[in-house]
């Protein structure tokens, strides 16, 4: 039988020190925090973080994982509102890669996707083209961009099955379906787990082909 | 002629929502953008998209409505009209970068006379760099106008001939709505539609670094 | 108030000779054969369709389009199973350009999502790599695939509302609501209309922004 | 030793299935492939994909379940298990081409010893030239298995050196049961695992263009 339900330091135990890793949420909206504390439990260091924001409040999140110095570099669109960070970043001990919030979108799902580039409007003509690809197609110009790839994913969803099926509430989406698609290793924690088919077929937003591991935030002992 | 009285922000809002015709998809940035949608009529149907992947956004919540998981771009807890729908990050910037969101509106720093646009960085080292989903906006979007004061709060003119802060994207913005002047931004540069009452072309070019040029009919802005 | 409902020949009146149309579809299933059935009515020729295959029954659909000699060219994954379009391709009347499924599908949505083009290793040292750009990611060879644009799309939906949201039956979204972005003009048939609010926000497939006009092929009188 | 007899396409087909583990996300072609899914026991979690946006397909529909909104890549109808989830196409060839399907099944005109892959076109000019979703598996799954005859109805092998039809993809294929064998393709060439009772190394590579390479240990393949 699968059964991707486990528990959170089960799921995370094989994260290596140096590894990248997505978290979905945008504000505090689908931040996978119970798995984030899970990290800082597991111990991995010198992580990448892929986000759309550098955290939210300081006390859990993002900014524990920056505050314990695990974080060697975050690759973000909106870094702001996050004390952590800036304390961080002001003293040079974390590395900024800045990209705006459409092509870190897409170069996210271009990972999940196999797609190794892609090509965009966004940024010509501004500091986010330096070094990249411009080329012209039908008159206008475009930047390539290339895939971004995760070791793991760690994403926030609403109802999760045995499957690995996930379904979200809200505008907890954001990143966490596409994040889902791009790592090597998917975690998402839940705040319900239903019974396969408990979410209808076409309201699953995640497929579980995607998702490695479910860790219920709420009812951890239910299965066994 | 009294003293020209500078529109104050809600005034500015309101100013932008009255150019918004029913059926448009609309995505608000940050700040006085955001307030737009306070001024349109509930009875002109415009559909507000928010590029964390809501579509049909209704206005905040009341204390009875209010859901934590439920935010716009600014982070704000909204509400759902029905017909809403909601997606993830990359089918959100799809309909941005493809050109399926009609205008967007934005706050910033400068305007260039060519539509250049810089709203994400004054470039300081004081600051954190963040750009969100502001260049993505500003080349995806049908139209793209800017609503901002006219000048710093020093005085210095934010519509000049080329901007000096980092750019956000070449040549995108059509329109400017200031608290001061309405300006289309066309081949030749900027063109003054409205201005507020007792403002005088020479006053307003004054407080503008590039070149203003007047409409056939310049409207009173109010 | 916005209401997308109307009839098909309304929704159709400005197709141009020459357009590009898409016809969502696979197999059977997902067809919009009343809408082709509208364009037949409303004269379009010398169309490119742009559909997964060829039509499937003869008497009505895409076949219709063919025998009425109203297809200049069909772009396609899989044209099995179509005497009509076969009769034309037999003797030279008809022009094919077979794309590989998964890069049809990427090329459509690459339109609707303004990525001009992006790479694949689809097809990388096969038929379908002349004239392609080749280029190696990590090692890796890809094709340079470009994004496959229309002036009309025609899709199939189960229910919809006046704001042209959409939601889908079964294995029927398959290219529909690719398809729905990618196009100049969107044209949905659906089996139901329902008030706005009926389709739940966690259900919308297709948003109503990638849809101009919606015809409810059951209840047209219901709207006016 | 009495005479070979090749195994029928249900025997190819049970074969086939077990060598699925529980747990896989299992793509399968038209044809023989198809039919893998009928040997897969029930106790055993597999899922099923299918291209036209179906994950966890479940077998033919009994009249009452029947649903003819609801089919496979082969345009056959399907049920859907619990746990099943419905998508577009985009969708479907990000799980294909992102790597996310453990296994696709195809069949096959000719399977080259360098694993090349010929299933989409003889390229003769009396048959309508149609690809389908062949090429995006072929590259995309994990790994790709093929099954079909070793050899044409009129003897030709189907395992050679060069594919003779025109390429689905290059070097996809890792595994090929046949009616007559399994063969695993490695970077030396075909190696043979199992053959059907009575046949030798030298009858099979009769049948076979390419060089056959032995297995440390030939099991019997029924």
């Amino acid at each position: 039988m699968i059964d991707k339900r486990c528990h959170v330091a089960e799921a995370l135990k094989d994260v290596s020190d140096g590894a990248t890793v997505m978290i979905g949420g945008f504000g505090a909206v689908g931040q996978p925090d119970f798995l984030i504390d899970g990290l800082v439990e597991q111990g991995a260091r010198d992580l990448v973080v892929v986000a759309n924001n550098a955290g939210w409040s300081r006390e859990t999140g993002i900014p524990r994982l920056f505050d314990l110095g695990r974080v060697r570099k975050i690759v973000c669109s909106f870094p702001k509102n996050s004390p952590a960070f800036d304390d961080l970043f002001r003293v040079g001990k974390i590395e900024l890669e800045i990209v705006p919030q459409g092509t870190l979108a897409e170069r996210i799902r271009a990972a999940g996707a196999g797609v190794p580039a892609f090509f965009t409007a966004t940024g010509v003509g501004t500091q986010m083209a330096a070094g990249k690809e411009v080329r012209e197609f039908g008159g206008k110009t475009y930047l390539m961009e290339e895939a971004l790839h995760a070791d793991l994913a760690l994403v926030e969803a609403w109802c999760g099955d045995r499957w690995g099926n996930l379904s979200y509430r809200g505008s907890g989406r954001n990143f966490n379906p596409i994040m889902a698609m791009a790592a090597r290793l998917t975690v998402a924690q839940v705040h319900e787990t239903v019974d396969l088919g408990g979410i209808a077929p076409d309201e699953v937003v995640t497929p579980g082909l995607f998702v490695n591991h479910v860790v219920d935030i709420n009812g951890v002992a239910r299965h066994g | 002629m009294a003293e020209a009285i500078p529109l104050d922000r809600a005034a500015m809002a309101a100013r932008v929502a009255r150019d918004i015709p029913e059926g448009w998809i609309v995505n608000l940035g940050v700040g006085v953008p955001t307030q737009v949608a306070d001024h349109v009529p509930l009875d002109r149907d415009v559909i507000f998209h928010s590029e964390n992947g809501i579509l049909g956004m209704g206005p905040a919540p009341t204390p009875e409505q209010f859901d934590p998981w439920l935010v716009n771009a600014g982070k704000k807890a909204v509400t759902l009209k029905p017909g809403a729908a909601l997606f993830h990050h990359a089918d959100s910037f799809a309909m941005i970068r493809g050109g399926h969101i009609d205008l967007c509106v934005l706050g910033a720093f400068e305007v260039a006379e060519t539509g250049d646009l810089a709203n994400w960085s004054t470039d300081s080292n004081d600051k954190t760099p963040a750009v969100g989903g502001a260049m993505d906006l500003a080349v995806g979007a049908k139209r793209v106008w800017v609503v901002m004061e006219h000048t710093t709060r020093d005085g210095r003119p934010r519509l000049v001939k080329t901007c000096s802060y980092p750019l956000t994207a070449l040549g995108s913005i059509s329109r400017i709505y200031t608290n001061l002047a309405v300006i289309d931004v066309e081949s030749k540069g900027f063109v003054v539609r409205e201005m507020i009452p007792g403002m005088t072309r020479e006053a307003l070019q004054n407080r503008t670094e590039a070149k203003l040029h007047l409409a056939a009919t310049t409207e009173r802005l109010s």
